[in-house]
């Protein structure tokens, strides 16, 4: 028997061209791999326990699509019934194939087609417990989940709102056709395999077999005719679909593999576009969830997201609004569901629009710094609140530390605001001055009232002193009784500004902090899902108009449970949500003071 | 040419007509909250840099406008990028845009 | 531009100027650079127009340069100025006229000082009375030498043999009219036409075929401003003044530019050579400069004097383009021949700016 | 019948004062100088800041005032006679009209730009004032060049005749800032493309939605405003103006050629009004406008029983000023009739 026709031509070539493509990419990806990311990637290949590591999360997330389900079930449910119910129906494929033909060695299309070549072992419909009928059983069942999931995708494309989403992404022509192709494949098979069983009368499942017979007696031209048509349109759109794959968003799939075994390995972004961040950029799949949690979007700003920032790398061509245009909040990065390092990609396009441009620090001049057991740097922004600063020396003379006010007369800027804008040469000079004006003092520590700051000196700077943020060291320094308290707020709301949750993670010591002063309400987006304040100095295309739409949202959110007061840790929340917030926005290290007993 | 001891001196005053305008049409473009500046001098006020040297953000400001190029690109470098000066705008006007453009103007056309 | 609106102006700007019995005094600039311009005065108002013209041979500086150079405080210069009214009164003369507008500034100056601090007055009359025994009597009428001369324009103008017109083209000359800062600037009221569109040599310009150009840095200083130029290393500033009137009034294509102020036509020249030795500019068309003249050279020119006997060849900026084009017959020979019909010797010629 | 009130000036003022008088049952005559009544606001086109028209003010005032009213256009003063209970006034025609209490709301003049001689008013052919521009508007034209181009560059000069010692007026006119930007704001409407400067010493936006318009100015229009006063003005061979201000905020001279220039003329007594009151033996402020006798209690009375004072002969004021303080002075006159003995 020879189990060939021509109609399995386009699906076959498609299969192999495929093959190749994606083959060629990984080939050169992992090529292009700086040597070091080279060296971790042989090291982990050779363990086990990573690949297995990969394999789990392969399973989890490329399949099973667990981060979105976590993120939107129904989404996540859409995802699965494609991915998983597809890898399925192979796996499911193949072994009712090997059932047939006794061999493994089937050409790739049989499993595919096998309805074309088996159609004429009858298998009786009340035959239930018989493998065949195992077979169809499930194999329709699959097929039904796919299509659940099918329906769902358009009604997705046409009706984004039903899915709790605002904004869904917008395609490019080859993304067009291949979407197109993907989506008719499976009613192509539903067709294929519905026409053969009707006109054979048999060889369908309990949804193929009765919609078959249905169909033939509907359809007027000879159901040969017919199946044997849609079998060769199966073919084609598969075909198609593997041909358009490799220049679609559908590229997401087989990249997403290789970006998992990468990150498994180790390797990580770097400051510049590396084969990482390419394979990063590859593994977008455009599901859009990154554009319903970006803060840009209360403020009408839909162009600029992660997914349209990435699809303009993949392209080779983002213009500079977009790059600008977007608060690095980190907000999309936490709900990615490839786990893509968006603001890492971003910040490597703006290293490329203005790490050329100069700067001339010569007027920074060394003073004497003083000296000290713990240093205070305020930050810029702090110079704007001095009531921070009045609270953390009143806090800290009170706990009777030394310290010295490192940045009492101006602050030299940490750097990172230059950072973010891409300019790490010219941060680079700040921060090399601010090191050496902290080495002068001899501190054991550094406590910043900034989270900008302490990050980028945690990130950048490379102190062999311990590195805190207010929120730390005030809850340090009650836990260990330096200093007495005494009064209490009722009802405050935490607002995490983004450098110092998302940024640092320290998410609990400004909540245990306030727990020590006040009473904390919850807040329904908080953590990793809080939203930017609107403030945010990554952001340089929004009109301030825009900004206060955004600050609005952030707002909106934290007075959900009627707080009395907001609390920030950080000097641009509180005086950004200060301008219009209806209650007092205060700093953790005010509320801290306040609560101290006055002498 | 002959030296009498003496030279000419540069005229001191701006012809606004035979300066270039490719700078300020630029920035303006990208951010036209420039436009809303009533040239307080708050920015400059409260500029990080400006408390170590004679960066004034509201004479860059001037200077682009007059399309003093020159003078525009030495004063920018001292430029720390620290957003202060957006923060005290009483006109909200998108400073570290325009400082940012302001730079990118310089690399297209200085 | 509305001439009307300018005649508006002048109106509320005229002066008296006395007719005739001038007592004259000299200026020590022009007397230098000049003396052909003060010599010319003397010959229209006594040959052309029959006037009564005196100097006295004991007149003095008015001090005004060492004033406005802050060497010379102000009552000796009073007391030096109470001795020329002092000579001008012993001469039986009322009319005051001065050849140096920087004098006529400081007499004006003075005398609204005393009108306005009778004490002060008093107190010069009694340190010129200490000092040489001299007493005096104010003038009844202060004028500038180009008061006068604009006084007469329109006899000057009916006597004229020719006219501020282009001879090939029938065109008005166009004329730049440079008034000195001490005419008008701080007296509007004193001088003819005011501060703004002073009218005294815009007048004469009318009144004899020409077309006065009006431009941006017209009211500019020519940059003489005394410290300047007598310190060398100053005098860069000095130069650059005058180089922003000329690439002002450049576009205008003036003929000729006319002066009243002993320094401004020594500089509004002289700058032009140095201008093009230094930088290689020159003005005025085919590198020949802006003729500079003096009201009385103009006036000496309009009346058919011969150019070299007005003193035309001690300008750096050559005069023959001018003459050619208002139609005046001028012997090149002579250029260069003093009185007696000896050679002086004829100067190196500049490296770009024209030479004939 | 004699009038019990005689309104001098058939302005704002006036008329908003006879409405207000003839209301409570008054018999007012107002005589007027010009030919119209309507004063200055008939001569303008749109109002700062709403820029509704001009005309919409005027005849709301004067659909309260007609038919109640006698208005004398035309009318010369020459004397004025106080009695024990009556004033006469007295015309250059010999006739003579008697009542019982005087208003002057005479009003002002606008500064004559041709005294600010550096800026060449009424020589240069580009140069015209703020009057002038309304005209424009008003007659529905477009706002050309003198050579009837359309000018790309436009430059407002604040403060002529105002606040500068050198015409001898120190005292802030006080409409002009907010004229100046409304006017800003109005070319651009008309002509897009021209590029609007304004040059100003401070921006005096003190009243209520002027702030606003001077923001909208920027944001909208792109008014370019430039902190400098205009120093000297010249023409160029081809009839535009090269201007010369500093330009404070470079601390530099700063040039310019501009199509147009446009000088924010400000507020001057009217010199009518210098003679009635040295009729009536009233009193001046050094700028020139009549006194008071109370710049806060009794701000529309003079020193003299029965002449009372509205509007801009008090110095400068915006037509929502004028409005209410000739409401307040018909009050005020009202009471007076009243008690009068």
């Amino acid at each position: 028997m020879i189990n060939f026709n021509f109609f399995v031509l386009p699906f076959t070539l498609g299969l192999i061209y495929v093959f190749l493509a994606v083959g060629k990419s990984w080939y050169r990806w992992i090529a292009a791999l700086p040597a070091i990311d080279k060296v971790k990637l042989t090291n982990g290949l050779k363990h086990p326990g990573k690949i297995a590591a990969a394999l789990r999360e392969i399973f989890l997330e490329s399949l099973i699509h667990r981060k979105m389900w976590k993120q939107n079930p129904l989404l996540g449910y859409m995802h699965m019934s494609f991915a998983l119910g597809w890898f399925l129906l192979i796996i499911l494929g193949n072994i009712e194939s090997r059932y047939y033909s006794g061999t493994h060695l089937n050409a790739p299309y049989y499993p595919i087609f096998l309805k074309f070549f088996i159609h004429d072992k009858l298998v009786l419909f009340f035959e239930v417990y018989s493998v065949p009928f195992l077979f169809r059983f499930f194999m329709d069942f699959l097929l039904i989940f796919i299509l659940s999931g099918l329906v769902l995708a358009f009604l997705k494309r046409k009706q984004s709102k039903w899915f709790g989403m605002k904004k869904t992404t917008s395609h490019h022509f080859t993304d067009r056709v291949a979407i197109t192709t993907l989506w008719l494949i499976f009613p192509m098979r539903l067709l294929a395999e519905s026409y053969t069983a009707g006109y054979y009368g048999n060889g369908g499942g309990f949804m193929t077999q009765p919609l078959g017979n249905f169909l033939v007696s509907l359809t007027p031209l000879p159901s040969d005719f017919v199946a044997y048509t849609m079998w060769w349109c199966y073919s084609l759109v598969l075909g198609i679909f593997f041909v358009m794959l490799p220049y679609s968003r559908y590229m997401h799939i087989p990249t997403e593999i290789l970006l998992i075994f990468f990150r498994h390995c180790g390797i990580q972004p770097k400051k510049w576009y590396s084969s990482f961040s390419e394979t990063e950029v590859q593994s977008c799949s455009r599901c859009g969830v990154c554009l319903d949690d970006c803060p840009m979007i209360a403020a009408g700003i839909q162009d600029s997201q992660a997914v349209y920032f990435i699809s303009g790398v993949r392209d080779r061509y983002v213009p500079e609004e977009i790059s600008q245009k977007c608060l690095v909040c980190g907000r999309c990065q936490e709900v990615c569901p490839v786990g893509i390092s968006t603001d890492s990609l971003r910040l490597i396009k703006r290293r490329e629009i203005t790490s050329g441009q100069a700067s001339d620090f010569r007027y920074l001049t060394n003073g004497h710094s003083g000296k000290g057991d713990v240093v205070y740097f305020s930050g810029c922004m702090t110079h704007l609140t001095p009531t921070i600063i009045l609270a953390m020396k009143g806090i800290l003379t009170r706990a009777g530390i030394d310290f010295i006010h490192l940045d009492a007369d101006g602050s030299v800027c940490c750097g990172r605001p230059l950072m973010i804008a891409g300019k790490d040469r010219q941060a680079n000079e700040l921060i090399e001055f601010n090191k050496t004006l902290i080495r002068q003092t001899q501190a054991r520590m550094l406590v910043t009232s900034c989270p900008i700051c302490y990050r980028v000196f945690r990130e950048e700077y490379n102190l062999p002193i311990r590195i805190q943020h207010h929120s730390q060291f005030l809850l340090n320094l009650i836990k260990t009784g330096k200093i007495p308290l005494q009064g209490h707020f009722s009802k405050v709301a935490y607002h995490d500004p983004c450098d110092l949750g998302r940024g640092t993670k320290t998410y609990e010591a400004p909540r245990e902090l306030i727990g020590k002063v006040a009473d904390l309400v919850n807040v329904r987006e908080e953590r990793e899902k809080a939203h930017c304040c609107g403030g945010s100095l990554g952001m340089f295309e929004a009109s301030n108009s825009q900004r206060n739409l955004m600050t609005k949202a952030a707002l909106d959110i934290l007075v959900e449970n009627q707080p009395e007061t907001i609390a920030t840790s950080c000097p641009l929340c509180k005086k950004t949500l200060g301008r219009h917030a209806s209650m007092a926005v205060k700093d953790i290290a005010e509320l801290v003071y306040e609560a101290i007993p006055r002498e | 040419m002959k030296d009498f001891g003496f030279t000419v001196q540069l005229d001191h005053s701006i012809d606004y007509d035979a300066k270039d305008k490719r700078m300020m049409r630029y920035v303006l473009y990208h951010e036209p909250s420039l436009d809303w500046c009533i040239g307080c001098g708050s920015c400059t006020a409260t500029c990080s840099a400006g408390q170590f040297t004679l960066f004034n953000i509201r004479m860059a400001h001037t200077l682009l406008r007059r399309g003093e190029t020159e003078k525009l690109k030495q004063e920018l470098k001292k430029c720390m990028f620290c957003g202060k000066c957006q923060l005290t705008c009483p006109r909200g006007v998108n400073l570290r845009n325009v400082l940012l453009r302001i730079n990118r103007a310089i690399e297209l056309f200085g | 531009m509305k001439v009307e609106g300018k005649r508006r102006i002048w109106k509320d700007y005229q002066k008296e100027i006395a007719d005739d019995r001038y007592f004259y005094v000299r200026s020590c600039v022009r007397q230098n650079f000049f003396p052909a311009s003060e010599k010319m005065f003397f010959r229209i108002l006594k040959e052309e127009l029959g006037k009564d013209i005196f100097e006295n041979a004991a007149h003095t500086t008015c001090s005004g340069i060492g004033y406005h150079s802050d060497v010379v405080p102000f009552e000796t210069t009073m007391t030096m100025v109470a001795r020329q009214f002092a000579l001008m009164t012993e001469s039986g003369y009322q009319n005051f006229t001065t050849s140096c507008i920087t004098s006529f500034g400081l007499y004006t100056e003075i005398l609204e000082t005393w009108h306005h601090f009778p004490e002060v007055e008093a107190r010069v009359r009694e340190n010129l009375k200490k000092a040489t025994g001299r007493e005096f009597d104010k003038p009844s009428n202060l004028s500038h030498a180009s008061d006068v001369i604009y006084k007469f324009r329109k006899e000057i103008g009916e006597k004229a043999r020719y006219r501020l017109v282009n001879k090939q083209t029938g065109q008005p000359l166009r004329c730049v009219e440079h008034i000195g800062c001490h005419y008008s600037r701080m007296f509007p009221g004193k001088g003819v036409g005011g501060a703004e569109y002073p009218y005294v040599l815009a007048g004469m310009i009318e009144e004899w075929g020409g077309e006065v150009i009006d431009y941006p840095e017209r009211r500019h200083c020519c940059g003489f401003g005394f410290r300047q130029y007598l310190i060398q290393a100053n005098r860069g500033y000095s130069l650059s003044c005058s180089k922003k009137k000329f690439d002002s009034m450049a576009p205008y294509k003036p003929d000729l530019i006319l002066t009243n102020c002993p320094g401004c036509p020594m500089f509004l020249d002289r700058w032009q050579y140095t201008l093009s030795e230094m930088e290689g500019t020159t003005y005025g068309e085919n590198g020949q400069g802006i003729p500079v003249l003096t009201y009385e050279e103009l006036a000496g020119l309009v009346l058919g004097y011969d150019p070299w006997d007005l003193g035309l060849q001690v300008h750096q900026v050559p005069a023959e383009p001018l003459l050619d084009k208002m139609g005046i017959p001028y012997d090149s020979n002579r250029k260069f021949l003093n009185r007696d019909g000896q050679s002086m010797g004829r100067p190196k010629a500049p490296s770009f700016l024209k030479f004939y | 019948m004699d009038p019990q009130v005689i309104i001098i000036g058939a302005g704002i003022a006036g008329l908003t004062a006879a409405g207000a008088l003839a209301e409570k049952g008054h018999h007012v005559l107002i005589l007027e100088k010009e030919a119209q009544p309507g004063g200055h606001v008939a001569q303008w086109d749109r109002l700062f800041p709403s820029r509704r028209p001009g005309s919409e003010v005027l005849d709301h005032i004067r659909k309260i005032m007609d038919g109640r009213v006698e208005i004398k256009p035309g009318i010369r003063i020459n004397g004025i006679i106080a009695h024990d209970q009556d004033f006469t006034v007295l015309t250059e025609e010999g006739t003579s009209y008697t009542g019982q209490a005087l208003l002057i709301a005479s009003g002002f003049r606008l500064f004559q730009a041709e005294r600010k001689e550096e800026y060449g008013y009424g020589i240069y052919d580009n140069v015209i004032t703020s009057a002038e521009v309304e005209t424009v508007f008003k007659q529905g034209k477009k706002l050309l060049t003198s050579k009837g181009t359309l000018p790309q560059r436009v430059a407002l000069i604040h403060c002529v005749g105002s606040r500068d010692e050198k015409v001898g007026n120190l005292y802030c006119s006080k409409v002009c800032c907010v004229t100046g930007v409304k006017q800003a704001i109005e070319i651009k409407e008309q002509l897009p493309q021209c590029e609007v400067f304004s040059f100003y010493m401070d921006m005096r936006m003190y009243d209520r939605h002027f702030e606003e318009l001077y923001f909208e100015a920027q944001k909208q229009w792109g008014v370019q405003f430039i902190r400098g006063r205009l120093s000297e003005c010249s023409e160029a061979p081809d009839q535009s103006l090269i201007i010369k201000t500093e330009d404070t905020l470079t601390g530099r001279p700063l040039r310019m050629i501009v199509d147009l220039v446009i000088l924010l003329v400000g507020f001057v007594p009217e010199p009518e009004t210098g003679k009635l009151v040295e009729m009536l033996g009233l009193s001046t402020g050094e700028d020139g406008f009549i006194l008071p006798s109370d710049e806060h209690y009794n701000d529309n009375l003079t020193t003299v029983p029965g002449v009372f004072l509205a509007g801009a002969v008090k110095g400068p004021a915006t037509i929502s000023n004028t409005i209410a303080d000739a409401r307040a002075a018909a009050l005020q006159i009202d009471s007076w009739l009243k008690t009068k003995p």
